[in-house]
């Protein structure tokens, strides 16, 4: 057992903030550290720096024109970027429907989607949920009829994220719907630009407007756009929801928000003295730094423990549920530490009881805390979660 | 001990439900809060019409003289319903200020007015009441003149001030002028006084006001110093606050069991789920502590003995705040993605809980308030 | 809404108190004050004490010798009697098989049982739980064949409290064991000098013998001692369960311990300062004051509403989690209080590290803590109270 | 970073966990704690045999010289039998202390003897280590006297002294005799040397020693001053408790996730109930938190850096000891009423976790303690 870091692993570390030093542009990282709505073009230009370095595909291995770098390295590049104040990449195309078409593309699928998708030309979207399929992702009901080389396809997704620019969509569809719910789905490619799709965006408690409502009237899908077999399209969702959640840990941005939240602490008074020197707010603080120090080592763990294996393991689970409480807290005390300054939110100058270089930035505050909330709620709720650890760790 | 309402007080509940059941529909508080003025003219009308912004209004003075029971239980309607309008600043805590503080003449110039709705009141005080939190500005002075007073200073985050017709604010008179604290009666159009307006996180309308050697005539003073019975209002206005909030707890729990008795999921309604019903079981919990604290809070809000009240609204706030920020949460994930949309109203009694958390000091500087004041060992609680 | 006490309850307030500072005698007060392990002949003289003011049982209708109090001046008694630090009394024989008896007996069985549990010549004690019946009380095995004029009684029971000392159980019993888990259950009072009960109790981690198991090899029991119908006994159970989980809300208790923990809080050094004033410690007390006081208020309106109902609806399942829950955190934060000194548990000698004159005290606060984790697991549990809220109350 | 363990170390935690199996049965430990002397002689042979006391002795004295991560194994593995043994006081710390602090000649007067288990020898320090709670007791004077130490003094709640047959005992030394902190092996038996002897709450044998004029030789004393050098033995120490407190929430959560599968209520067995599914799922994540943090604190407890690893000790004791009070505590309740008995293990490795939270530092004094040394602006975590 030896846990530092390799001589090998901080020299990597240091290479990953010099080329961020230098290529990171500074409007991008302001925007992201002041914690401002995700602007698509700084996405895309993000992952176009990345991939002229050769780094636009952390994860993949080398023979698609990934970084083929360890899974110790993938965590070391995320950590530094989060770091850095790096927007993060989209995982739609290169975390999700990126290892499905390798697994189980064809060849053409493969050379045709995955260059573009490394590139940043292609802007994936994901077309899983359901109005009444959100945990329950088996019940979903978008039909999808052959019609000779063609599916037709019709039926409504909900909580597709930034949709609203992709380029393509990968969906899961009813093909035999006398079959039991999870037989009877297949995976189809889509081009957002078929006619019969509609985008509607969804206006969430913050005011954004991440994530949208698809609906499909008589969309014509190429068959070649199927991947794998008819109906076994649920082995590809499941496999895909696999490397979703491993996804999700964020240790960086969780270091990145506490480091911003002790600078809060440090400028916001109580009584004239610094929040940071109240005992209990200190303690509350400190609980959440170790709290993520731990967390810290159980994801190597995990990280080291599925080094082998083909996909992450229901340990993937225990990072997801403690990823995000670690998030939500500190959002929550972000909250708790500028107290009423929570409450104006939006203005078209900015009120003095709020000092106007902080403006920005504390009203994202709040926002940020409300759009949080989902985080326990997405990418599987934590009590799906709590469920898969019970059934598939316990064995209960 | 008695829990139970009076005949009338149970018709003044029915009633404020009834109207804002029928005035006050989810459509119709999304276009009153898009709408340029930020409140409705109408409703607050028909607030008038049923004698609601009367409530704090002696009999004498044409009021229903309701008093604090009267009051909780219209702010918990109002909370049900999540108005926007300014009830709480004007109809409770302005029209009680110049109810309990003001001369006859003051009384006869704007009770009348205040009770028909011609007058929107907002009371202007520093922002954080009582409590350990500190409060953002505290510099407002009012300097005596020629028979006149000159305001100057700033006051945070009031809500409802830029729909007031006159804003009530306090200041420290300075050295040359007396001792003590002054309430003002200031038209919102006074010259120098101006507002930085901007909606606040539950949706209202609020403002900073900046004050600029604004000068008020000597009759716009309202009390002598009010350093003293000003936190009787604040504490009255601290009570109908906890009182809205279990409104919106109320509403909230209601629609998230709805919630998960409708939707179906695994062949069966999430209800079901176990795990489920434990944390709505909690949730319920506590808001029937919630619901103790602000019983006690409207019982207690009036009453002269300081440091009892203070205590036991401190305990409100806490308890209260304790639970708005679990119900909050919990409501939001058990309504699943649903409940982050801005489409349903779940978000929205959201928002006005956070906001709740907040005003009249935070939930942690009241617990430590409450804390430096009452352990004592042998102290038998409240 | 008024939310004092009246000049009439505030009289009668008085009058306890003046008769339990004339009338509890100091060697038992000083007893339960203390924590100590209950003496069952401190509980006996007790009773003897309230049955000669005419106050044995403050619960019953005066026709049957009780004191036909309201429900606020039962509360009032139980509040000021656990202040004082007064004997809890014991609640089988009142509180349980009395209403039972009242309701469902026949007048032999009354005139005969409630008197003698009023001046407290008899002790009664539970038999309802079985090893495979706890939470699941339905499925006991308990059987009761008839033979003639008696039941013949074989079987096993399970968490009986107190039973050593008691001279009557009441049992739930299979008198039908072909018919449905539900029917087939018949409530029987039984001599616990009946040959055949062998009574064994059970240590628990505090090292108590609180609770017992209780064997029953062929014990005949007269058919005049069963209560109500044969095979009707899930209703009479269901009854006295409703009526437990009334009793069990103990605010005086919480406030009493409320208020030792303040003084040991006082006395209890933190670099020099009194832990009274640290901080995160005076943060939690409050909480917990804050809390006990909500609850009191809750408590009395739970009263209030059942003021005219035969038996407490479910709201009493949220009086049991709350008031477990408020009286296993401050034992906690009891044992919090004391930090090392909980280490030292049984001696001959108390060591010097443990002052002398607060070696019992201190000692006792471990071992309370270790007890007090019962609270919420008997009684029902409270994932099973939780589970009548979200039936009875929330209709889920 | 590489989480694997050697062969070697695999083959240790193997054997270790092989020994206890079969010689350290619910019965024998029974039989073991009810003894006159509260340990098993036999064991303590058979872990000599093994070489597990000579785990802290280096190679050149005949030891295995396994440092830290194999102690960490094997302490594991004690934490899962749930020993009474003094293993840590005497294998783990009082060995470290002799084998980093004294001279060759007192190395080899001890170390031999330790090894073989001829010797029980137990270091007695102020009671709290490092962090921010206060020592009991911190009265303990050395005085130098004709080539003799005369020590003075108490110390609180060390376990295991009655089991010693040496006490490690640091005192301060007098004014007149030096400055800083003097370590004194001190035969049990030593005149003047008196132990109130106890059973601590997890069932272990324990002592408060009083000391009146208790003299020994010069050679008695262990290095130098060892202000600087003690709190290197005591987080060594402290990270072994740390792994033993692992084996302990190990053992605990599969025997409560065991039981939950075979008890059966209401026709399924209650670990098909959703709500203690979750529950389940918390304690292990609160239990995958510890090992993470026990491992860190084995990594780090042999550094020279002092303030880092104090922050790593701190930050372990805070999350295994937030571990342990849930854990512990949700064991008992998915046990239900068998979790109460003392027939049940489940109770006893309750207890023994709860001793681990309040040893060497509790929960809250060590989270204030890295509050108030970790937490400055900038700093990026551990």
């Amino acid at each position: 057992m030896y846990l530092n870091y390799t001589t090998e692993q901080n020299r990597f570390r240091e290479q990953v903030r010099l080329f961020l030093r230098a290529n990171l542009p500074e409007d991008i990282r302001d925007r992201s550290l002041n914690g401002e709505e995700r602007v698509a073009e700084d996405i895309r230009r993000w992952q176009r720096i990345l991939h002229a370095q050769g780094w636009g595909a952390a994860s993949w291995p080398k023979e698609f024109g990934g970084t083929g770098w360890s899974p110790i390295e993938r965590y070391l590049f995320d950590l530094e970027c989060a770091l850095a104040g790096a927007p993060p990449q989209l995982p739609f195309g290169l975390k999700m429907v990126a290892p499905v078409l390798m697994r189980f593309g064809n060849p053409r699928q493969q050379q045709y989607f995955l260059p573009r998708i490394l590139s940043g030309e292609h802007w994936w979207c994901q077309g899983y949920s359901e109005p009444g399929a959100g945990s329950d992702l088996a019940s979903l009901k978008t039909r999808a009829v052959r019609d000779g080389d063609y599916y037709v396809v019709t039926g409504q997704k909900a909580w597709n994220t930034l949709g609203q620019n992709a380029d393509w969509i990968f969906c899961l569809v009813r093909t035999d719907p006398s079959a039991k719910p999870q037989r009877g789905i297949s995976f189809l490619l889509i081009d957002m630009r078929a006619p019969g799709i509609t985008v509607k965006p969804t206006t969430l408690l913050d005011g954004t407007q991440e994530v949208n409502e698809i609906w499909f009237d008589n969309v014509r899908v190429p068959v070649a756009n199927r991947v794998g077999e008819e109906n076994q399209g649920w082995t590809y969702a499941k496999y895909l929801l696999g490397h979703e959640r491993a996804n999700i840990a964020s240790v960086g941005t969780s270091r990145r928000q506490l480091r911003q939240l002790q600078r809060i602490a440090a400028t916001q008074l109580r009584h004239g003295v610094p929040l940071l020197r109240e005992p209990r707010f200190r303690a509350r603080l400190a609980q959440l730094d170790i709290e993520l120090t731990a967390f810290e080592i159980t994801t190597l763990r995990v990280i080291a423990a599925d080094e082998n294996k083909a996909a992450p393991g229901p340990e993937a689970s225990i990072l997801k549920i403690k990823a995000t409480e670690i998030l939500q807290q500190i959002s929550e005390l972000m909250l708790d530490a500028i107290g009423i300054q929570a409450l104006p939110f939006s203005a078209a100058v900015p009120p003095s009881s709020v000092p106007r270089s902080e403006w920005q930035h504390l009203s994202r505050i709040t926002a940020q805390y409300l759009n949080f909330r989902k985080l326990s709620i997405y990418g599987g709720s934590n009590e799906i979660q709590k469920n898969i650890i019970a059934h598939l760790i316990l064995d209960l | 001990m008695d829990f139970s309402f009076s005949d009338e007080q149970q018709m003044l509940l029915d009633s404020t439900r009834r109207l804002l059941t029928d005035n006050y529909s989810v459509q119709q508080r999304r276009q009153i809060i898009s709408s340029p003025e930020g409140y409705s003219r109408s409703i607050w009308r028909q607030f008038s019409e049923l004698g609601l912004l009367g409530l704090n209004i002696p009999a004498e003075e044409g009021g229903l003289e309701g008093g604090a029971i009267s009051t909780l239980l219209v702010c918990v309607a109002m909370g049900e319903a999540l108005i926007v309008e300014p009830y709480m600043s004007s109809a409770v805590m302005a029209t009680r200020a110049i109810a309990k503080l003001s001369s006859s003449a003051q009384r006869s110039e704007w009770l009348p007015r205040l009770n028909s709705g011609t007058v929107i009141a907002v009371l202007a005080h520093d922002q954080t009441n009582g409590a350990a939190a500190q409060a953002v500005f505290d510099d407002t002075v009012a300097a005596r003149s020629q028979n006149a007073w000159r305001l100057q200073g700033r006051k945070a985050i009031v809500y409802h001030a830029p729909l007031a017709d006159v804003l009530l604010i306090s200041a420290k008179l300075d050295a040359a002028s007396g001792t003590g604290t002054g309430l003002f009666a200031v038209p919102r159009d006074a010259p120098g006084l101006r507002l930085e307006a901007f909606t606040t996180v539950d949706g209202q309308r609020a403002a900073d006001i900046v004050l600029e050697n604004v000068e008020v005539p000597d009759h716009a003073r309202i009390g002598g110093d009010v350093s003293a019975t000003l936190p009787m209002v604040l504490d009255y206005g601290a009570a109908a606050l906890c009182s809205e909030a279990i409104g919106v707890l109320d509403k909230l729990f209601s629609m998230t069991v709805e919630y998960c008795r409708a939707r179906v999921q695994f062949g069966q309604p999430i209800g079901r789920f176990q795990a489920l019903q434990h944390r709505m079981a909690e949730m319920l919990m506590h808001l029937e502590q919630a619901r103790s604290m602000a019983y006690l809070a409207a019982f207690w809000c009036e009453s002269e003995e300081a440091s009892r009240r203070a205590a036991v609204l401190s305990g409100a706030k806490v308890i209260i705040g304790r639970a708005a920020r679990f119900v909050g949460q919990q409501a939001i994930q058990l309504h699943g993605g649903m409940g982050m949309t801005d489409e349903l109203m779940v978000g929205h009694y959201f928002k006005r809980l956070l906001a709740f958390e907040v005003r009249f000091g935070s939930t942690e500087s009241h617990l430590q308030e409450y804390a430096a004041r009452f352990l004592e060992p042998d102290r038998d609680g409240l």
